[in-house]
């Protein structure tokens, strides 16, 4: 089985689908002869030629509204977002009329948008962005951030089989440091939907996704080690509609919840994590519910500094400590 | 020969039949538009009502210059053009009063529904927002070599967001099937175009897009469909996007709630004289290409029609919440009853 | 003392600051010769000339943009959004730019940008928006709601005096439908941040703001009367930054907790609140933290549909006493 | 005489003085760039480098038609303008290492830093936004009667976006003082100019907006120099917006890691031709504006003042993280530490 980076997982998905559909086609900024600023669509152009992989103009509201419509005839679009920062131009575009549109009008909009997420890369303000948040509101959408290579294809290939909205969220941080052998011919589809057991535990359930899941881990198992207590690691994989059955049975095993999220703390989905927890499985809690986010400022560029403000292993291990110790 | 000799060949390649559909149509739209404004005043229309009197001529002129498979987006005074494209009059009577029979199940308002077999996509509210989405749909056309063409209106003030210049310039560059029709109007809710825009002419806002822009008088509804036709031509042999402004007038407020304070009195009533659809009339029997009799059997038709068509909706339920959660996505099928709601919670 | 709308005491609001502040001017659509298209600032063209009252094109991005840029120069411009729905065409501008721009750059940005916002109006999806929650993610805003006609005043006030940028969530339902007394020669200044009791009571703390205070208030009367259980109110005013002390001192009284807002349960702001009081008061409650939410879908048009969707006093009632006999 | 037959009159009511001073910039510029590249490639910048090698005569010329109290937003390749206005080599440096002495203390990226008392507003890396933000500082000019001038940098790509469109359509109908420059180098990322927009010439974009758009050379130094003098003094007479298309060429990538394999070797060539500085420096001493001694003084001078802010910058501490919670707003000065970091939590 060959090992196949997150980005090249991803790459795969989309191949395959386009392969086996032709409906499906990209576009965005530079996805063609360039093959994108993250090179996910190397080869594309060559491979589909240009009706397939469209090169657009610089304008994310266009890019999103075109593909709405190429999806309403029977098109099954991917838009790029070159960094997913830039998204925020698409969002009345896709808040207003994407999300609503078979809700008042009966209409498919069978469209992917994608883009490289996250920080830890000093990126800046700009390129460093999770917007998970800003879309996780507007009912009609649906989210996915995958973790691992596994299901950076699983979810692209069904992000783009859904018949509605998908908003896929990649992290950039994993693209090339994460590896895993995936089987060639097997058909990876990762359900929309449904969360993932990372790691088995009994004292405590850290519920978290994209490229936190692999912080989590590391510090699950430093206190395994240090501590001789078990987390339980539950990512999330698809962040709208969230699979509340899981975390719910994760709790009720585990009876101590830490959420961990790489976007700010106020108004990140923390909340209503914890709001739902709360409202089904509150009396199964041992300690509060607690998260670990980054602080609520715009994320810095300098290394030093954006360390400080996204979340760390250590900053999990510090946590998950205090809250077993409840 | 049982013509006059005042009867003219008629011109765009038209027939006389279909200068009477057109005939019905205009009246059609300004007709539904009163029996709508009689409901108004009877509080049986829920929110506001727009009208597009005065600008009927080039709603349903320009929709009427489509295909059959070509698709529209109306804005919210081309109810002419959705008509032309067959919507039905009772599906607006019920949207507007909300009734569960509507199309969207009194979801939506006004004629914000669609029906893409027949060839119209429903606006929203955010002005702009249709271009980019048109441009999508018309790249469809192109992608899959379909004979197809797009339509998309916006007017004066819409033409500032920045959705129109992300849209008309992807369309172009692009080059896909699509017709842009910007309808002049003088007016975005109380603000004058020239508040808008420092451009006098919108059609050379294609400048900014390397594609061919036109004024056309848009009261003259023969001169409308003619651009129109020509518009939808180039675009269906693979030569990209066109521009047309129609110039015309909006002679009520922006919704009927509006006083008009800022339109002044001495231009409404100029406009009222260059009425698109007593000008097209005149010009039927100026030419000999209807008679009075045909008038009067298209008008009586509409009006039998709307008869029906108002008794047909008025008394319809309101929608029911019922149906309420249901399909914010395929799947899931219906959102949660939330738990105070619930008898069981 | 005059009765005064809630309008007209943000009306006067206005006219106040302006009156005493030069750099202070109105953008909007229609905000001029038309007086907006609720009236809010009728007459003020005649009043401070156009150049203090600047009809704009229809281009939410470039009045948000301007008003930041005109804010760096020392002016103090209000931007008004015809109605709060197409405040999203300028999410971009104020997520990325506006939001940043002291932290990243040391430029105070000191604008406010308001507009009608909520349902209950039979507005449909697009017209009936209360979009506090796009905008609660974001640090380096601050974002206010009134319920009150003195709050309308004394928020917009503080607002336009803030260094900072404000979003002024003026709620339409409650323009012409509530009036109070409002003494006219007092400054009437509502302190951003700080919450406002609406009412004392021991036994449930209902935690809302903006329109759903009153419809909180009728429920607190009929669980009084017929429950004999005392509610208490708080009106939260400011949403971010929020007033936790106010959150906690009343959940540490009565104990037990419901959050009301017309906004969708998912993602809506009653889940941070949740995880704010979990985190802070988790051994003071008896019961978990419920939410009364809209649905999660968007806001439909028809009376009957509107009504379903939105929170109503009867649920609010509805859930009180079940928490009450949790 | 002192000055040889040669000698002609200088253009553009510039002094020798002057003269220098551009060549000193443009010298500056360059040379800041190249050893940005050598601290790239010892891994001493953090994330990407981007060079505006071929476009320094544009951006310098360009930022110094503009007199003290206007203000200008730049782009990512117009270092050369932030220098005009007084941006000082050491801040950029410090800037592209995050040092804790940077203008930006290490939140920001390269040049995205600003100085309003200087004249330059830092940009975010959304492509468009600037130009509504400098239409409002223009605004801000003509609502207090004060005679100054905003001016906004576009690439050809960020003529595409809506917020493009909005700043300028707002700028123009408002008639601020307000120039704004499209850079037109060719290519936006790896998109040629033909795929972002249907037009040839980007100045007819100002067609659009009702104000006056003018295609210049962008490598020929005075001929920039002069259009946007004479676009600046339109502005402060209070005639409105002027759109300038300034056409260049990129000769290095998007940024330093970009291997430019769309860009033809023959038309990186046949641009290197062309350089703008080596035009310009040929032309100052064809015309006996400067000699060779003249020349090697700025160079030196260039080369000492960057060797000391090298020097100054290299060894600085990065940013520590005690007050990366500073100044999310005014008031509260600080964001909250998080319980998992306290030691008292
Ligand atoms: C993005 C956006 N901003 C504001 C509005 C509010 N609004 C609705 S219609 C209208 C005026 C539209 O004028 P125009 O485009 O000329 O169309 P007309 O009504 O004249 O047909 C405005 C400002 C909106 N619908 N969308
Ligand atoms: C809204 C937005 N979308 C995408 C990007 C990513 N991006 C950064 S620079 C760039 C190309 C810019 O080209 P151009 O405007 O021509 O400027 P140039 O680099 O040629 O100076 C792109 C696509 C961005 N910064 N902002
Ligand atoms: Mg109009
Ligand atoms: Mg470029």
């Amino acid at each position: 089985m060959p090992e196949v980076t997150y980005l090249e997982a991803l790459r795969q998905g989309m191949l395959e689908e386009m392969e086996r559909d032709e409906s499906v086609f990209i576009l965005g900024e530079d996805i063609g002869a360039y093959g994108g600023a993250f090179k996910v669509t190397d080869g594309f152009l060559d491979r589909f030629g240009p009706s397939r992989v469209i090169d657009t103009p610089i304008s994310e509201a266009a890019i999103v509204g075109a593909a709405a419509g190429a999806a309403h005839m029977g098109l099954r679009p991917i838009a790029e977002m070159q960094f997913i920062d830039f998204i925020s131009c698409a969002y009345d575009m896709l808040t207003n009329y994407v999300a609503t549109a078979r809700y008042r009008a009966g209409l498919a909009t069978p469209i992917v948008v994608r883009g490289p997420s996250g920080g830890y890369v000093r990126g800046g303000p700009f390129h460093s962005q999770m917007p998970e948040a800003a879309f996780f509101h507007t009912p009609g959408l649906k989210l996915v951030a995958p973790a691992t290579a596994r299901d950076a294809k699983g979810l692209i290939k069904a992000a783009i089989r859904d018949d509605d909205p998908v908003i896929y969220f990649e992290h950039k941080f994993l693209y090339r440091r994460i590896k895993e052998d995936l089987p060639e011919g097997e058909e990876i589809l990762t359900p929309i939907g449904k969360a993932r057991m990372a790691r088995e535990g009994t004292d405590l359930t850290i519920v978290t996704w994209s490229a936190l899941v692999w912080k989590a881990l590391e510090a699950a198992e430093q206190v395994a080690k240090e501590d001789r207590a078990e987390i339980e690691v539950l990512d999330l994989r698809t962040l709208l509609p969230m699979d509340d059955e899981a975390i719910m049975s994760s709790t009720k095993k585990t009876n101590r919840v830490l959420i961990v999220h790489e976007d700010t703390r106020t108004g990140g989905l923390a909340g209503e994590i914890t709001a739902r927890i709360n409202e089904s499985a509150f009396e199964w809690l041992d300690a509060p519910v607690r998260r670990v986010t980054a602080h609520d400022t715009p994320i810095p560029y300098a290394p030093t500094l954006e360390d400080y403000v996204l979340p760390q292993t250590a900053d999990i291990v510090s946590a998950a400590r205090r809250l077993l110790a409840y | 020969m049982a013509t006059t000799a005042k009867t003219r060949v008629i011109p765009a390649g038209l027939s006389r039949e279909q200068l009477h559909e057109i005939y019905y149509y205009l009246r059609l739209t300004r007709s539904l538009e009163e029996r709508l404004r009689n409901l108004y005043r009877q509080g049986k229309v829920i929110g506001g009502l727009y009208s597009s009197l005065g600008q009927e001529g080039e709603s349903v002129a320009s929709a009427y210059a489509l295909a059959e498979g070509d698709i529209l987006s109306p804005l919210i005074r081309n109810l002419g053009a959705m008509l032309v494209k067959g919507a039905k009059p009772v599906e607006v009577l019920r949207q507007y009063m909300a009734k569960a029979t509507s199309p969207t199940a009194g979801r939506e308002m006004n004629i914000h529904f669609n029906d893409l077999r027949l060839g119209f996509l429903g606006q929203i509210s955010h002005l702009g927002d249709m271009v980019p989405v048109m441009a999508g749909i018309a790249l469809s056309f192109r992608l899959r070599r379909e004979p197809r063409v797009g339509l998309v209106y916006v007017g004066d003030g819409a033409t500032s967001t920045g959705a129109f210049h992300e849209g008309v310039n992807f369309a172009a560059v692009q080059r896909v099937p699509l017709v842009v029709i910007v309808e002049h109007n003088g007016y975005a809710y109380s603000t004058p175009t020239s508040r808008q825009t420092a451009v006098e002419r919108l059609a050379d806002k294609a400048r900014a897009y390397g594609i061919p822009g036109r004024t056309v008088d848009g009261n003259d509804v023969l001169a409308v469909y003619e651009a129109t036709k020509h518009a939808v031509e180039r675009a269906r042999a693979g030569e990209g996007v066109t521009l047309l402004e129609l110039v015309t007038y909006r002679r009520r407020g922006h919704a009927e709630h509006d006083d008009q304070r800022y339109q002044p009195r001495e231009e409404i009533a100029a406009w009222e004289g260059r009425d698109p659809i007593e000008r097209y009339t005149r010009q039927l029997r100026d030419n000999a290409w209807i008679d009075d009799a045909g008038i009067a059997a298209i008008d009586d038709r509409v009006s039998e029609e709307l008869d029906r068509a108002v008794a047909d909706s008025e008394n319809d339920p309101v929608a029911a919440p019922d149906t309420v959660l249901r399909s914010v996505y395929l799947d899931p099928p219906a959102a949660d009853v939330l738990w105070f709601r619930r008898r069981d919670a």
